[in-house]
C-alpha cells in the first residue's frame, strides 16, 4: 500500500520538490524575458525583500497549522520594531535591549492572541483582528505617530544590511530569514510543540481529551509566532533605518497567501515549512521579475492574480496525481 | 487647549486634538484631512495645533489611512458636521464625491476652509495650499539641470489615484516632457508611500534600467525608499535622486548628499494658515481666497536657510 | 428466478492496497443477506462500490438480470439502492428532518422555496411508522451518537429503496433499538426489500440473516445458508483460525482497595446522584439503555463535564478534576465511543495517533523521539494486528474496526491505573474482539481498574466483575456477575422508563 | 460527541437577541457620552455607512457559512462601480444597464471564484486572493486609473443618496441595504440555496453522499455574494457620484469582521443574516461614535480592538449560560 502512505512520508518531499517548480519555472521565464533579472544583485535584492513578509510567514505556518489565523502579524511587526526604536534611540539602551524589547513585544501580542483564543473563547478571526487594530494603534500612540530614526547607532542598520560573511555579499537579513526558516522546520517536525500543533489542528477535541493541555500549548504557538513577528519588526526597523509607525496593515494578507500558496491548508492540520519559504519567493519573485520586466503596475497585480491560481492548480494537479 | 481634559477622559497624551466641542466655550474647528499618519499629515496638524493655540479655538484633526479612501473621508466629514462646529478645515480627496456634505455645510452656515490641493467648488472661502503640480515641476527641472538635460529618469509615486499622485507625477512628467526632450521616462511605480515596498520597488526599476540616471520620489516614503534603493544597490552618487516632502531620513540623504534634494511644500504653514483662515471666517472677518503656502526647493546649500527651515519637518 | 443484485468479479485497489479482489455476492428480494468479514477485509468498500462511491477496478453490477454502471450516489439512489453508512455521515446543524429529506425538500413556489411544515411532518410520519419517538426539528449535533445512528437509519429507509445496505447499523445501539430496527427490517424483507446487513455481532446473524456472505482479506470466502450453519463455523471461516473465547473466572475483587468513586455526583448533563465504587484490578461494567448516562458519567469524571453537587475520591482522597489534562496526570484514560470526533486525528498517522497520550514519553529536551515512536507503535500494530500498510498510514485510510484498535493502542500506551472504556469493541471483527477482551483481562490482573461501557449484554456479562446499571441518568443498581443476567440487567435499565 | 459539543442548545434566537444588547449597549453609551451622537442626522450617517460594508457583509455570510471566505469581495466592488461607470459615463447607456453591468460584473467574478474553487480544486482563500488581484488591476485599467464621474448623470446620485418615502429622510442606500438584508434572511432560511448552503458548511462529505451536486451549488453560492457585492459597488458609485478605481482594498476584512462578529463562524454550518447587520452596525456604531466624542484617531482604533473582544466575549458568555 504505498501510495497513500506515498503522500505522507517520501512523496511529501516529492510534493514539495514539485512546488519548487512553480518556482523554478517562474526564475527561469523571468531570466530568459530579461537579462537583467538573473544578475546576483537583483537575486539578493528579491531574497531581501522576502526576508521581512517570509518571517512573518513562518510564524504564520505554525497558527495556521493549528486552525487558525493571525491578522495580526502586520501591525504587530510595527509596534515591535517602535518597541525596538523606543528601547535604542528614546531610552538610549544598547541594541541588544530593543532587539530583546522589540522580539518580546512580538511574543506578548501573540499570547495575548492566544490567551483570548482559548481563555475567552474568541475566535481566532477576531481575537487578532482586535489585536491588529490595537497594535496599530498603539503603535501611532508611542511614537507620537513619527518615526524614530536609528541614525545615531550606526550599528543597527547592519542587523539587516551588513554582510556577516567575509567576501560573499549575503545580507544578513537574508541569513537569518534562513536560518530562522530552518528553526522553524525543526521545531514544527522534530519538537514537541510541532507534534502538538499538528494534533491541535488536525482534531482539537480528540487531542485535548488525549490528557494534553490545547489551551497551553496553543498559547505556546501563538506566543512563538509572535516571536518571528517581533523579529520580522526589527529587522524592517533595521533596513529602514527607523521605525515607521504608519506601515505595516496588509503584510498579514500577503504573509497568509505565502503560507497557503505553500501548501498550508488553511482548515489545520497540514503544513511545512520549506512549502511557506516556497509561497513567499514565488510571490517575491514574481513580483520582482514583473517590475524589471517594466510591466505596468496595474496589470501586474493582474498576472499576480493569475499566476498564484496557475500555481496552485499545477500543485493540485500533481499530487492528485500520486 | 491642552488644559481641559474631556469627559470622555482618554486624552491627555495626545495634546490639543481632542478637545471636544461640546465641553468648551471656544469657537471649535474640525479638521478633515487626507490622511493622518503620515509625517506629512502630521507636520499639517502641528502647524494646525499652533494657530488653534495662538488663537485659542478647539480643533480635531483626522484623515483617513490612504488616499484612495474617498468614502473613509466623506463619513468622517459627516460626524464632523454632527458635531456642529464652528468652521471646517478640509482637503478633499475627491471634490466631486464631497460636494453634498459641503451644501449641508454651507446651508448651516459653517465656513469652510480647503487646504492642500483644495477642494474644487466655490464653496470653501479660503483656500490654503501649494500647487502640487508646479512643485513637482520644480522637481523635474531640477533634475533636468542635474542630469545633464539628458538620459533616462523613473519615478517612484506614492499613489496612482489620489489628487496628489497624480497632480504630483503628470507635473513632473509633463515639464519633463515638453521642456527636455533628450530625457526619457522609462518606468513609473506606484510604492503607496510605504517605505519598504517603495524601496523593493525602485532597487527592481535599477535593475531593469542600469544606466538610469535619476528617480524621483514623489512623498516621503517613495523618496526614502529611492534612497534606501541607491544605498543597498550601491550606487550611492551614481544616480541622481529629487525627492519630495521632508523628514529627518531625506534631510540627513541630502546633507551627505545622497539625494540631491527635494521640493517641500509648507505642511506646517498649511495647517497654520487653514486654522488661522478659520478663526477669520468665524469672527465674520474676509478671509483672502487663495492663501498660498508656497513650495520650495532645497538642498545641501540652502538646507540652512530660515526659509527652507521653517518649512521642512524632521 | 432473477437475483435482485449480483455483483460479479469486483475487484478494486486502492494505491498499494488490493481491497477487493474478484468478489461475487447476490441477493435475492426480500432477503437479508448478512456480509461478514475481518475488520479491513473489504466489506465497506464493496458497499461503496455499489453506491457509487467508488468506482470498482473490475467487474460489474446487475439489477434484476439487468446490466448497470452506477458512477455516484446520485445514481444510486435512482436505481433503489441506499446505505447506512459505518461512519455517521449527518449535516450536525441541520435538524433531523432537514438531514433525512436533503435534497428531496417539499418545494412550493416556483420550486425554490421549502415547505419546512410540510417536510416535518413527512418527518414525523416517517417516524410515527418506525415508532422512533425524536422531534424533527431538534439539531443533529444535540444528539447522541446512538440517536445519530437511527437518524441515519430512518433516512436511508426514506428512500424506500429496493436494496438497502446496512453497515454496522447496531454499533450504537442498546437492545431496544436494535429490536425496532429488527422489526423494521422483517416489515421490509415482507415488502420484498433485499437487505445487505454488515455486523460484527454475530449474536445476531442468526437472529435476521437467511444467508451469510463471508469474506476475507479482500477476498470472498463462501455464501451459506443461516439456518444450515453455525456461528463457530462462520467464525472459522472468517478469521482463518481459532479465536479467543475462553471466559475469565469471575473471582470477585471486593476485598480490593477502593481507587475511584463517586458519591451522589450530578451534573448539568444526564447524571443524577450517582454512586459506585471501582476496585483495584477491576472490570466495572456499565449497562443500560441509550441516553441513560453512561458516557456522561465518564465524561463527569474525566474533566470534560462540570459536576453540579456530590464528590469524586481517587485512592480514598477527595478531587477536583476540571479538565482532560488533570484526569489524564492523575492516571486516568478515557477512550470515548466517537472515535472519529473525540478520538482520532485522522489526517495524521497511525504511529502519532498511537503515541498522542503519551508524547512526553517520546521526547528529550522538547525534541520527539522518532524511532522510539516508531518502535513502539510497531509494537502495538503487532499486538492488536492493526491491518494496516505501514506505521506512517494515516488514520483515515484504515478500516473502522482497525481504527478502534488504535485509539485502545493510544490509552493502554498510557498506562493509566484507571481506565474508562467507552464501548471499546465498536466496530472491531469477532477475532479482535477477543484479543481485546484478553488484553482487558490482563489488564486487570495486573492490578489496572477498568470502566466498560458497553451496549452489547452478552459483553457485558462476559467481561465484568460487576455490573453497574443506570437508567435515565440515575444508577438504578450494581449487580454482582455471579448473579447478573441479561433479565435482571434489563430490569433495572428501564427501572424510570415508562 | 455529546459533551464537548454540548454547549449548543436551545436559544438560537433567544441569542441574537442577546447579541443585540452589545449593540444597544453602545448607542446607550455614545448618546449619554455625547449630545451630538443621538441625532437624526448621524442616525442617517451610521446608516449609511453601515450600508456598503454591510451588503457586502451580507453576501460574504453565504460564502463563510459554506465554510469558504471570499477575499475578493472589496476590490470586486470596485470593479463593479467602474463597469457601471464606463456604461452609463463611457458608453452613455442608460442607468439601468449601467446597474445590471455592475451587478453582473459582481455575480461572474464570484462565479469565476466559485468555479475555481469547485473544479480546479484551489482553496477559497487562494482564489479568492488572486481574484482580489485580478480585480484591483483590472478596475485600474479598465478606468485609466481615473475616477469616472457622474455628474452628468443626476440621476444616478439619487440610487443611494435619494429618499424614496416621501417626507421621511432616509436615503435609499439604508432601504436598499434593508431590503436586501430581509431578502438575504429568506434565502438563507426559506429556500433551497439556504438550505444546502447550511448542508455543505456542515459536512460537504455527507451532503455530496446525499446526491446533491455541491459543486453547482457553490459556484451558485459565489455567484450570489457576487450580485450582492456588485450591488455594493453600483451604491458605492452612486453615494460618491463617482467610480473610484482605488478604493476597495481591505473592505474584504471589514465585510468579513462583520460576518464574524455577527456570530456566524468561519469554520462554516452556522450564521445568520440578522446577526451580519448586528455585527456590521455595531463596527459603525463604534467608529462614529468615537469620531464624535472626537477621541484621538490613533487611540479610536485601539478601543475599537478593545471593544470588539469586549463584545464577543459577552456574546459567547451568554451562549455558554444557555
Ligand atoms: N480510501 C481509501 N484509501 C486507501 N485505502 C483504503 C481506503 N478505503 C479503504 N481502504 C483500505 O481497504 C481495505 C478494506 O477496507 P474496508 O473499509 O472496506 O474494510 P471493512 O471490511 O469495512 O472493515 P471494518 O469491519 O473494519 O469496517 C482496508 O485495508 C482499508 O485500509
Ligand atoms: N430526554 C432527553 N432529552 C435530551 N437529551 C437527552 C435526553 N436523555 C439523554 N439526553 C442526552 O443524551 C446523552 C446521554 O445519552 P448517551 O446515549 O450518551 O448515554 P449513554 O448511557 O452513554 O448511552 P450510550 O451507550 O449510547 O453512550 C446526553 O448528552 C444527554 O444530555
Ligand atoms: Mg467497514
Ligand atoms: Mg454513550
Amino acid at each position: 500500500m504505498e501510495a497513500p502512505k506515498l503522500k505522507k512520508t517520501t512523496g511529501g518531499k516529492l510534493q514539495q520538490f514539485l512546488a519548487i517548480g512553480s518556482l523554478v519555472v517562474l526564475v527561469i521565464f523571468f531570466s530568459i524575458a530579461s537579462p537583467n533579472f538573473m544578475q546576483w544583485s537583483n537575486i539578493i535584492g528579491i531574497l531581501l525583500s522576502t526576508a521581512v513578509i517570509g518571517i512573518l510567514a513562518l510564524g504564520a505556518t505554525f497558527v495556521i497549522i493549528t486552525g487558525g489565523i493571525d491578522l495580526s502579524v502586520g501591525t504587530v511587526m510595527t509596534l515591535s520594531s517602535v518597541m525596538t526604536g523606543i528601547i535604542i534611540v528614546n531610552a538610549n539602551l544598547p541594541l541588544i535591549f530593543g532587539i530583546i524589547g522589540g522580539i518580546l513585544t512580538g511574543a506578548l501580542c501573540g499570547m495575548l492572541c492566544g490567551f483570548a483564543i482559548t481563555k475567552l473563547g474568541i475566535p481566532p478571526f477576531v481575537a487578532t483582528l482586535a489585536m491588529m487594530m490595537i497594535a496599530k494603534g498603539l503603535a501611532l500612540v508611542i511614537s507620537d505617530a513619527a518615526p524614530i530614526y536609528f541614525t545615531d547607532h550606526e550599528m543597527f542598520s547592519k542587523i539587516a544590511l551588513g554582510t556577516i560573511i567575509p567576501g560573499i555579499d549575503i545580507p544578513n537579513a537574508v541569513l537569518i530569514f534562513f536560518i530562522l526558516g530552518i528553526i522553524a522546520a525543526v521545531i514544527l517536525s522534530k519538537t514537541i510543540l510541532g507534534r502538538f500543533n499538528f494534533a491541535i489542528g488536525s482534531n482539537e477535541e480528540a487531542t485535548k481529551l488525549s490528557g494534553i493541555s490545547v489551551d497551553r500549548w496553543k498559547i505556546a504557538i501563538y506566543g512563538l509566532a509572535g516571536v518571528f513577528t517581533g523579529i520580522a519588526g526589527v529587522l524592517m526597523a533595521s533596513r529602514l533605518n527607523s521605525a515607521q509607525p504608519a506601515l505595516g496593515q496588509g503584510y498579514e494578507l500577503e504573509a497568509i497567501a505565502a503560507v497557503v500558496i505553500g501548501g498550508t491548508s488553511l482548515s489545520g492540520g497540514k503544513g511545512t515549512i520549506i512549502g511557506t519559504i516556497i509561497g513567499a519567493l514565488i510571490m517575491s519573485v514574481l513580483t520582482n521579475g514583473l517590475r524589471v520586466l517594466s510591466i505596468p503596475q496595474e496589470w501586474q497585480t493582474v498576472v499576480v492574480g493569475v499566476v498564484i491560481i496557475f500555481a496552485v492548480y499545477m500543485d493540485i494537479l500533481r499530487r492528485r496525481k500520486k | 487647549s491642552e488644559e481641559e481634559s474631556d469627559s470622555s477622559g482618554s486624552a491627555d497624551s495626545q495634546g490639543s486634538t481632542d478637545a471636544p466641542a461640546e465641553s468648551s466655550d471656544k469657537p471649535y474647528v474640525a479638521i478633515v484631512s487626507k490622511g493622518f499618519q503620515h509625517q506629512f499629515w502630521q507636520a499639517v496638524k502641528e502647524g494646525a495645533e499652533q494657530a488653534a493655540e495662538e488663537f485659542d479655538v478647539d480643533i480635531t484633526f483626522e484623515g483617513p489611512e490612504s488616499e484612495s479612501q474617498v468614502d473613509k473621508q466623506i463619513e468622517m466629514l459627516q460626524a464632523a458636521l454632527d458635531k456642529k462646529p464652528d468652521a471646517i478645515g478640509f482637503a478633499a480627496l475627491d471634490s466631486q464625491a464631497s460636494v453634498g456634505l459641503l451644501e449641508t455645510a454651507k446651508s448651516q452656515d459653517i465656513p469652510i476652509i480647503a487646504f492642500d490641493s483644495g477642494v474644487d467648488s466655490d464653496i470653501p472661502l479660503a483656500t490654503a495650499s501649494t500647487d502640487n503640480e508646479a512643485a513637482a515641476a520644480l522637481a523635474a527641472d531640477k533634475m533636468a539641470e542635474l542630469i545633464g538635460e539628458e538620459g533616462k529618469v523613473a519615478l517612484v509615486v506614492h499613489d496612482q489615484t489620489s489628487i496628489t499622485g497624480i497632480s504630483r507625477r503628470d507635473g513632473f512628467v509633463n515639464q519633463i516632457e515638453e521642456r527636455y526632450p533628450n530625457i526619457e521616462i522609462v518606468d513609473i511605480q506606484y510604492g503607496g508611500g510605504d517605505h519598504l515596498k517603495s524601496t523593493d520597488l525602485a532597487k527592481a526599476i535599477m535593475q531593469a534600467h542600469p544606466d538610469l540616471k535619476g528617480i524621483f520620489g514623489s512623498n516621503e516614503g517613495s523618496a526614502i525608499g529611492v534612497i534606501n534603493a541607491v544605498q543597498e544597490m550601491n550606487k550611492v552618487g551614481e544616480i541622481t535622486l529629487v525627492g519630495f516632502d521632508s523628514g529627518k531620513q531625506q534631510i540627513d540623504a541630502i546633507k551627505n548628499e545622497v539625494m540631491a534634494g527635494a521640493v517641500t511644500q509648507n505642511p506646517m504653514g498649511i495647517g497654520y494658515e487653514t486654522v488661522k483662515a478659520a478663526v477669520a471666517a468665524i469672527n465674520g472677518e474676509t478671509v483672502e481666497k487663495q492663501i498660498d503656502t508656497g513650495f520650495y526647493w532645497y538642498d545641501k546649500e540652502n538646507i540652512e536657510s530660515e526659509e527652507i527651515q521653517s518649512a521642512i519637518y524632521e | 428466478m432473477t437475483k435482485l443484485l449480483e455483483m460479479r468479479g469486483i475487484s478494486k485497489a486502492f494505491p498499494g492496497v488490493q481491497a477487493l479482489s474478484n468478489v461475487s455476492i447476490d441477493l435475492n428480494k426480500g432477503e437479508v443477506l448478512a456480509l461478514i468479514g475481518e475488520n479491513g477485509a473489504g466489506k465497506s468498500t464493496l458497499m461503496k462500490i455499489l453506491t457509487g462511491i467508488y468506482k470498482a477496478d473490475q467487474g460489474e453490477i446487475s439489477l434484476n438480470g439487468e446490466k448497470v454502471e452506477i458512477p455516484d450516489t446520485k445514481r444510486a439512489a435512482e436505481l433503489g439502492i441506499s446505505m447506512i453508512h459505518q461512519e455517521l455521515n449527518l449535516m450536525k446543524d441541520l435538524t433531523i428532518a432537514e438531514n433525512i429529506f436533503i435534497g428531496r425538500e417539499p418545494k412550493g413556489l416556483m420550486n425554490l422555496f421549502i415547505k419546512d411544515h410540510e417536510l416535518n411532518q413527512m418527518t414525523r410520519d416517517l417516524f410515527n411508522q418506525l415508532s422512533l419517538d425524536l422531534d424533527p426539528k431538534t439539531k443533529i449535533e444535540q444528539l447522541t451518537i446512538a440517536k445519530q445512528q437511527m437518524v441515519e437509519i430512518a433516512k436511508a429507509l426514506s428512500y424506500e429503496s429496493k436494496i438497502l445496505i446496512m453497515d454496522e447499523p447496531t454499533t450504537a445501539l442498546t437492545e431496544p433499538e436494535i429490536d425496532v430496527l429488527f422489526e423494521i427490517i422483517e416489515n421490509l424483507k415482507k415488502s420484498g426489500v433485499g437487505i445487505i446487513y454488515i455486523s460484527h455481532r454475530m449474536d445476531e446473524l442468526k437472529r435476521i440473516s437467511d444467508r451469510i456472505a463471508i469474506m476475507r482479506d479482500g477476498e470472498y470466502v463462501d455464501t451459506l445458508k443461516t439456518s444450515e450453519t453455525d456461528i463457530k463455523q462462520v467464525i472459522h471461516l472468517m478469521v482463518g483460525r481459532e479465536v479467543y473465547v475462553e471466559s475469565k473466572p469471575n473471582i470477585q475483587r471486593d476485598d480490593r482497595e477502593v481507587v475511584l468513586e463517586m458519591k451522589n455526583v450530578s451534573t448539568n448533563t444526564n447524571v443524577k446522584g450517582v454512586s459506585f465504587a471501582l476496585r483495584k484490578g477491576e472490570i466495572l461494567g456499565f449497562a443500560g439503555l441509550m441516553g441513560a448516562g453512561r458516557t456522561e458519567v465518564a465524561n463527569a469524571i474525566f474533566g470534560i463535564d462540570k459536576i453540579k453537587s456530590g464528590e469524586i475520591y481517587l485512592h480514598g482522597k477527595k478531587v477536583k478534576i476540571s479538565n482532560p489534562t488533570q484526569a489524564v496526570q492523575k492516571g486516568i484514560g478515557f477512550l470515548t465511543e466517537d472515535r472519529k470526533h473525540l478520538g482520532l486525528l485522522l489526517d495524521m498517522d497511525v504511529k502519532t495517533n498511537v503515541t498522542l497520550a503519551s508524547v512526553q514519553n517520546f521526547q528529550r529536551a522538547g525534541f520527539v523521539q522518532e524511532d522510539k515512536i516508531a518502535k513502539t507503535a510497531e509494537h502495538f500494530v503487532e499486538k492488536l494486528k492493526i491491518k494496516t500498510p505501514s506505521i506512517h498510514q494515516q488514520i483515515r485510510f484504515l478500516s473502522g474496526g482497525n481504527q478502534q484498535k488504535v485509539v485502545i493502542s493510544k490509552w493502554l500506551l498510557r498506562d493509566c491505573d484507571i481506565l474508562i472504556f467507552d464501548e471499546p469493541t465498536r466496530g472491531i471483527d469477532v477475532g479482535a474482539k477477543g484479543e481485546i477482551y484478553r488484553l482487558l483481562e490482563d489488564l486487570a490482573s495486573q492490578g489496572k481498574s477498568i470502566i466498560m461501557i458497553s451496549s452489547e449484554l452478552p459483553e457485558i456479562l462476559r467481561m465484568s466483575h460487576r455490573i453497574a446499571v443506570m437508567s435515565e441518568g440515575r444508577m438504578t443498581g450494581i449487580l454482582n456477575a455471579l448473579d447478573a443476567s441479561q433479565e435482571k440487567i434489563m430490569e433495572l435499565a428501564t427501572a424510570y422508563r415508562e
